[in-house]
């Protein structure tokens, strides 16, 4: 239903609103940023793009509207949006299925995504433990604590967390599940000092993370030479405890905004966003901004080499487009799985900033589908 | 001088529909009013008028010199009115005790509360009960003692004695012929001869307006007066 | 056999023993007078047979079965009305609606659903709203009634089901002498297929409507006789001269 | 709980006592009607709404009907029957649920098995938590059972999540279309119009009950249940049916919902969706059938439209526009048109032996 | 043995946050008869504005301070302007404060932007007793949280102020009668659940940081709370929110966090079933 001339019509969906719109809302912004870079080079296939955005509200069933109202009334011609997995889950069959559009998530998730025409463009499991749980065990010792909230993503990444760390030379002592909502974690924090844990591989998520951690603090377990890790910790939720709550926190992500020290690419992005966005929404990987930013470029990429803008051309050029820079470096989709290589860094809080303490060798492959 | 409580061309009723119909009444600065009437004449709706629950539609009600008809109730009540309302006449969740404090939130005599446990000897035996699960006379009781506690200068008693023990309605009685010595008091009553003892004067209701009005005596033994009480 | 008897009834409320074993015989289509002092129990009682009070103790058997376990439900079906101290009506709907209410009770579901007896209850409905004179005001809401009216409207939903006994307690609180002349007036013609328990403390009234009388006073049976038996007892002329 | 009860009745006095601030419209009992003019008009634009919509907002509209649907089950049950069930989602989830399971792990979708199936979901699941919270000795307050169905929607919403068959926080998505022989229902103009037959049916199976006398009673149960119960009405029973067929409608409206949204998730039976219809239907006007969809419509329709237009503050000016509803128009957006008595009704016989008998 | 202090310790302080914020709730339902679905919003005021004070540099404590204050004049404005018109009908106004409720926690979001906000406690660090370390904040919050009951408890049953408020809102037209001014102790009382909320706000904020749906979460949980404990006095919702509180921090050391969340809601519930009336039936203070 493509009209061949006028504007490429690109959706945004996600959450404005809600509980998780400060990273919807950096979504939202990054996606302006790298449409508004696109137009001033000229657009692409000789055409503008034009952005169109919605909001999903952390709500499924006002999400699903909205997204009709992308497809049907807007007639975008490729969606990018949703961060949880859950929204992922309602908005893809409209997208998809039923709305037979292009649909790109930009965020770490559990994995296990292998829709057609669904590209994944953040983080897997693999590419955050392979290499971070070994870092664990040699910084910070062998014995895991696997404190999770109860919903699929901590699931999906313990099993595969458990066998990484199991494969090297690694023990689970517990693996525990918390309602989502729970903020009093003195029995968990209690088990994880009286057997004295090393390592705490941390997805219990906020609310219930930053009183976890202070517990966990005020239990004296930093003292006594434990480590926290957790894999979605980036610039936005080191505000959530007291610089000293957190310290030695490890984290690994394709991205942390101390590269830009070290990064002239990441440096130039990093400075365009503040200088357009320079309110509160920060340009992190753990928001999805730089899948985000990823899966446009990649995107943008797939449209050059297709010459062409209906699904089935861009899809297939999308099946294996290349970025020679994006944050944290190039990235890369991997040939009929739908999901992107990228480098991964390992960094850890220190005073209330991150430091990078390793980083992968090249692209990291997401073994997925 | 103008009567203690002055109440000329009264209009009012609920919603559209009109209860009252140019209501004129003075009640003096002393003694007792009766004002009767069959079922719905509007004798209720008087009360709540006098006492504020109810806003007049027109008419003036002066009390004690001044025009109270926009002031809200609990002011009418700090300025001297005490109220027993029909229903709903007691705190029902309150324990006896409480309810005869509220009342006395306001009183300056110390042993108030002790002088009406001696006229109802039976609320002293029930004082931390709720107040809710007292018998139906025992309410009445109480609900009058509450409103005496506050010292009025203007007592308004919608049908005390429903309810109450032939016994008791005989003390209520000389209470109130007493209290009528010192105070005025405005009385509903079914009981014709106990009002008609308490009150000097009577007023009665018909369809909401005043249809006779004279000394006790000449009420009743008016022969009009059945025809307005019967149904 | 008498309709109603009720036998050793006591009701304990923490300290307070409100029924300290009270008795109750009433008889078919026998109008009984039930009185006493304030606090005396009476209400207590009608309320221990109506299944609103669970006795602590004792029995209350009715058309021959033993109902002491029955809810108030199941009284009503076995043909048991009680018209409250406390004013109850259903303040926003009709008058019309509240009679329908009460005399549509017993009906079944699908009588219920299928609005089967709409029709033939109507003129019973009229009927007992004219016998108590709110045939005029049939469509307004309850709540708009004055005191006395809600009395007269909670008796006429009373009578409404047809009762084997009812239960009134203080029926006539807040009506005139006259008012309550022709409350008796219509309760006499029910006699023939009820019977009637009547809290009162009209003793006039009561001489007048009831064929037997009970007084209680502190939760026991004080006496218990026909009308001139009571007056002629010395205890109870007594408490009469006895105040609170 | 008294205290609950008591304010209930002052409610009712405090309405009878302000009928001056309603000037518009006071109909008696011989005067015009004004429902079924406003039904009649909302089934006309109804009818029309697919024809002057453009694509999607007819698939919008769809859905809107389906939530309206669903708020007359919730209408039923705490507009006529004073049962506040602040649940109601539970019915319309486990529907949701179960007709989704239908289609994944069976492959059935013919909307002659999945429609009754989910209907009897949604009928057996409210029989079970109403007979746990209706029956019993105590009658229960509007307070306990308000209580009662949100803990236990939040307690379904908890299990959703947790259990991973039923895909734990992801839901199902990509449910398979309803279908019919070879014919597919998906989202458009046959869906709009499949499912507005089937609310046209359900409201009028639901007016006939609240205005035959099964609806007389189910009034008396709302004002006072305790007096009814010494008439002789099985109240508890009354309450126990009218929350099992407003579950059985909230079923239906469930299933219909996961076929055609295509996927469920945990807020489905939760307490988000449970507060939402309370929403839509007092902002209509409960204890009015015509509200409950009323509000549906208006509810779900401000909200698409603010979101569109007022990207960051809609939730706000939603709130907003709601408080402003409920404290000027306390009964819903209905009573604008309606006056107390009629909301309210009269069970009579027919107004014409009415007025013949009325002196 | 150590163990088992700590376990005690912490159960007991999760306790008395519970107990803390259901405090205002409690008293606002039990004395108004109004379920207040914005009370959680009134506990992110008092979060907010002690942030406030300290992102502005001021000390933490005089954040703590103001919070009651603030929160109880809004809650005074508030109760005047919207509340008022609901006492009539509970359900309704559930609804009216739920409208409410949104619109303050939108609005608060938007201030902070979606985050999770440090805010430090003004005594810090851990007391440690040999090899046990307690939370010194947590024990701050248990003394004054006992504090604070004791108060209320004073204010209620001593001062004649308890008793015009309990004969308001069970008979307000009689109350009138009886010369009580029931617009203002409508306000009053409305004005102090929220001071008592923005004080939990502002005390537990250490805790929990700073985030939109602070409140939220401790809603449902609150209610719950109070009708367990019973509705209609004072000293119900404390007991029931004493008994919720340490059972859902104390069920997690014997079972799995995710069972033990939702058994605390089906025993609760299970319990107002058998027991309607709450832990202590409403009468007294
Ligand atoms: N729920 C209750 N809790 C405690 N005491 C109660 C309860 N209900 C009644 N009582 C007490 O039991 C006694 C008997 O009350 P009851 O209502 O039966 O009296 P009664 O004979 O009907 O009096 P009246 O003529 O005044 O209506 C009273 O003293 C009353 O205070
Ligand atoms: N809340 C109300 N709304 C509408 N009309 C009412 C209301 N209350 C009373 N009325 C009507 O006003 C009229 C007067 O009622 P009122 O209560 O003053 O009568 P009353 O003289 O006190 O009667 P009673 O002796 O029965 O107590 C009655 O016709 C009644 O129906
Ligand atoms: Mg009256
Ligand atoms: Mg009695």
């Amino acid at each position: 239903a493509n009209a061949a001339e006028g504007p490429i019509k690109v959706g945004i969906a996600t959450d404005l609103t809600g509980p998780i719109a400060y990273a919807g809302n950096a979504d939202a912004n990054v996606a302006k940023m790298v449409i508004k870079e696109i137009n001033a080079a000229g657009g692409l296939l000789g055409r503008p793009l034009e952005l169109y955005i919605e909001d999903t509200a952390s709500n499924e069933s006002v999400a699903v509207g909205n997204v009709r109202k992308l497809i049907q009334r807007d007639k975008v011609d490729m969606v990018l949006g949703g961060i949880t997995s859950s929204m992922r889950n309602a908005i893809k069959d409209p997208i998809v299925a039923r709305g037979k559009t292009l649909y790109i998530y930009p965020q770490l998730y559990e994995g296990k995504e292998c829709t057609p025409y669904l590209f994944c463009t953040g983080p897997t499991p693999a590419q955050q433990c392979d290499e971070f749980i070994p870092w664990l065990i040699k910084n910070g010792g062998k014995k895991f604590a696997l404190p999770s909230a109860n919903y699929v993503w901590p699931h999906t990444l313990n099993v595969y967390a458990r066998k990484v760390i199991e494969s090297n030379g690694g023990e689970v002592v517990f693996e525990e599940y918390y309602p989502l909502d729970q903020v009093d974690f003195s029995s968990t924090v209690n088990r994880i000092i009286s057997n004295k844990v090393d390592v705490v591989f941390n997805t219990v998520i906020p609310p219930g993370v930053g009183p976890f951690f202070k517990q966990l603090y005020e239990a004296g377990f930093l003292k006594s030479g434990g480590r926290l890790a957790c894999v979605y910790y980036d610039e936005n939720t080191l505000n959530i405890n007291q610089a000293a709550e957190i310290e030695g926190l490890a984290s690994c992500l394709d991205y942390f905004k101390v590269l830009t020290k070290e990064n002239p690419f990441d440096a130039k992005i990093q400075a365009a966003y503040e200088k357009d966005f320079p309110g509160n929404f920060l340009f992190a990987a753990g928001s999805a901004a730089t899948g985000t930013y990823r899966g446009l470029k990649l995107w943008e990429a797939a449209v050059k080499e297709a010459g062409k803008i209906d699904r089935e051309s861009v899809a297939a050029a999308l099946d294996h487009a290349k970025i020679a820079e994006g944050p944290g470096g190039p990235a890369e989709m991997v040939p009929g799985k739908r999901h992107c290589k990228m480098k991964m860094y390992t960094a850890v809080a220190k005073g209330g900033n991150y430091e990078i303490v390793a980083r992968s060798n090249g692209l990291v492959d997401p073994k997925e589908c | 001088m103008p009567e203690f409580l002055d109440i000329k061309h009264l209009d009012a009723g609920y919603g559209r529909s009109q209860v009252l119909f140019d209501v004129s009444l003075g009640i003096p600065w002393r003694g007792g009013v009766a004002v009767l009437g069959r079922n719905g004449a509007g004798k209720t709706t008087l009360m709540k008028i006098i006492v504020g629950e109810l806003p007049a539609w027109n008419g003036e009600i002066g009390f004690d010199g001044r025009d109270i008809s926009r002031r809200a109730t609990q002011e009418r009540v700090r300025a001297g009115i005490g109220y027993v309302p029909q229903e709903h006449s007691v705190f029902a969740r309150l324990s006896v005790r409480d309810n005869l404090a509220v009342g006395s939130l306001a009183s300056k005599k110390a042993d108030a509360v002790d002088h009406v446990l001696t006229i109802f000897p039976k609320l002293g035996q029930r004082l931390d009960q709720p107040a809710g699960t007292l018998s139906g006379g025992e309410r009445k009781m109480l609900a009058i003692g509450r409103a005496m506690l506050g010292d009025p200068k203007l007592l308004l008693l919608d049908e005390p004695t429903e309810g109450v023990w032939i016994g008791v309605i005989e003390e209520i009685t000389e209470r109130l012929i007493e209290l009528a010595k010192e105070i005025a008091v405005i009385i509903v009553e079914q009981h014709l001869d106990l009002a008609l003892r308490v009150a000097d004067y009577a007023y009665v209701l018909d369809r909401g307006r005043v249809a006779l009005q004279g000394e006790a005596g000449e009420v009743r033994d008016n022969p009009e007066l059945v025809r307005y009480l019967a149904p | 056999m008498p309709l109603l008897e009720a036998a050793g009834i006591k009701k304990v409320f923490g300290k307070l023993t409100a029924l300290d074993g009270a008795a109750l015989t009433v008889g078919e289509n026998e109008f009984h007078g039930l009185i006493g002092p304030n606090g005396s129990g009476k209400s207590t009682l009608m309320k221990c047979i109506a299944g609103a009070e669970v006795p602590t103790q004792g029995k209350v058997s009715f058309v021959n079965t033993d109902i002491t376990a029955f809810t108030p439900t199941e009284r009503a079906r076995a043909g048991m009305s009680l018209k409250f101290q406390i004013t109850s009506v259903l303040p926003t709907l009709t008058l019309y609606d509240n009679i329908l209410l009460a005399l549509q009770a017993q009906c079944s579901l699908l009588d219920l659903v299928f609005s089967r007896t709409r029709g033939l209850l109507h003129d019973q409905v009229m009927t007992m709203l004219t016998q108590f004179r709110l045939a005029d005001r049939a469509f307004d809401a309850a709540a708009a009634l004055s005191h006395g009216q809600q009395q007269w409207l909670e008796i006429a939903m009373a009578l409404a089901g047809k009762p084997k006994l009812l239960l009134l307690d203080e029926p006539t609180g807040g009506m005139s002498l006259e008012e309550r002349r022709v409350t008796g007036e219509l309760l006499q013609p029910i006699k023939q297929h009820c019977s009637l328990v009547i809290v009162e403390h009209d003793l006039d009234f009561i001489r007048d409507i009831c064929d037997r009388l009970t007084v209680l006073d502190q939760g026991k049976v004080l006496a218990s006789g026909t009308v001139s038996e009571i007056q002629a007892n010395k205890a109870v002329q007594e408490i009469y001269l006895r105040r609170a | 709980m008294l205290k609950s009860m008591g304010a209930a009745k002052q409610a009712v006095h405090a309405n009878v006592g302000s009928e001056t601030d309603v000037p518009v419209a006071k109909s008696t009992s011989s005067g015009r009607k004004i429902l079924p003019i406003v039904e009649g008009v909302v089934l006309v634009a109804a009818l029309l709404a697919p024809l002057v919509l453009q694509d999607y907002l007819t698939v919008f509209a769809t859905r809107v009907i389906i939530l309206a649907l669903f708020a007359l089950s919730f209408d039923l049950v705490w507009g006529y029957a004073g049962i506040m069930s602040f649940g109601q989602a539970l019915f319309f989830g486990s529907a949701g649920y179960g007709v989704a399971l239908l289609a994944r792990d069976l492959d059935i979708t013919n909307i002659l098995l999945v429609l009754p199936a989910g209907t009897i979901i949604g009928l057996t699941s409210a029989l079970l938590l109403g007979g746990f919270l209706l029956l019993g000795r105590h009658p229960s307050s509007v307070i306990f059972v308000s209580l009662g169905t949100l803990t236990g929607s939040y307690a379904a919403d908890r299990l959703a999540r947790g259990w991973y068959y039923l895909g734990g926080q992801n839901g199902i998505p990509s449910i398979a279309p309803m279908s019919l022989g070879g014919y597919e229902f998906t989202e458009g103009p046959a869906f709009y119009y499949l499912v507005l037959g089937i609310l046209v049916v359900v409201y009028l199976l639901c007016r006939f009950l609240v205005r035959s006398q099964f609806g007389l009673a189910l009034a008396g149960l709302r004002e006072n249940e305790q007096r009814i119960a010494f008439f002789g009405y099985k109240a508890q029973h009354l309450k126990a049916i009218i929350f099992t067929i407003g579950g059985a409608i909230a079923g239906l409206a469930g299933s219909l919902y996961a076929f055609h949204e295509g996927f469920v998730w945990p807020n489905m039976v939760g307490v988000v969706v449970s507060t939402q219809v309370v929403l839509y239907v007092l902002f209509g006007g409960s204890g009015t059938l015509i509200g409950a969809v009323i509000g549906t419509v208006i509810v779900e329709g401000v909200s698409f439209w603010l979101s569109d237009n007022y990207r960051d503050v809609w939730p706000i000016i939603l709130g907003l526009l709601l408080l402003l509803v409920i404290l000027f128009r306390p009964l819903g957006l209905i009573s604008f048109v309606l006056g107390e008595r009629e909301r309210v009704g009269s069970f009579g016989a027919k107004p014409k032996e009415k007025r013949n008998a009325a002196p | 043995m150590a163990n088992a202090f700590v376990a005690t310790f912490e159960i007991l302080s999760f306790g008395a946050i519970i107990v803390l914020i259901v405090l205002g709730l409690g008293i606002i339902a039990s004395m108004m008869g109004i379920f207040n679905f914005a009370q959680g919003e009134f506990v992110l005021l008092g979060a907010y504005i002690t942030y406030l004070a300290y992102a502005r540099g001021l000390p933490i404590w005089a954040g703590m301070v103001a919070a009651p204050f603030v929160v109880g004049a809004l809650g005074f404005v508030l109760e005047a302007l919207i509340i008022r018109r609901f006492y009539a009908a509970p359900i309704v106004a559930m609804l009216g404060t739920y409208a409410l409720g949104l619109i303050i926690r939108e609005s608060v979001r938007g201030l902070i932007g979606g985050f999770y906000l440090t805010v430090p406690e003004p005594i810090g660090g851990s007391i440690d007793i040999g090899s046990v370390h307690i939370s010194a904040w947590r024990f701050t919050i248990i003394v004054i949280t006992l504090l604070v009951m004791a108060g209320c408890y004073l204010l209620l049953s001593r001062t004649s102020f308890g008793l015009r408020m309990r004969a308001t809102l069970e008979n307000p037209s009689l109350a009138r009668a009886s010369g009580i001014s029931t617009p203002l102790m409508y306000g009053a009382t409305f004005a102090f659940g929220s001071a008592l909320a923005g004080l939990a706000g502002a005390l537990i904020v250490p805790v929990f940081s700073l985030y939109a749906d602070l409140g939220l979460r401790f809603l449902i949980q609150g209610f719950v709370a109070v009708m367990v404990g019973g509705v209609g006095s004072f000293i119900g919702p404390v007991a029931g929110a004493g008994v919720i509180g340490t059972l859902s921090a104390a069920l997690p050391w014997v079972m799995a966090p995710v069972v033990a969340d939702v058994l605390v809601f089906v025993l609760a519930i299970v319990f107002i079933k058998f027991r309607p009336q709450g832990l202590i039936a409403g009468k007294g203070v």
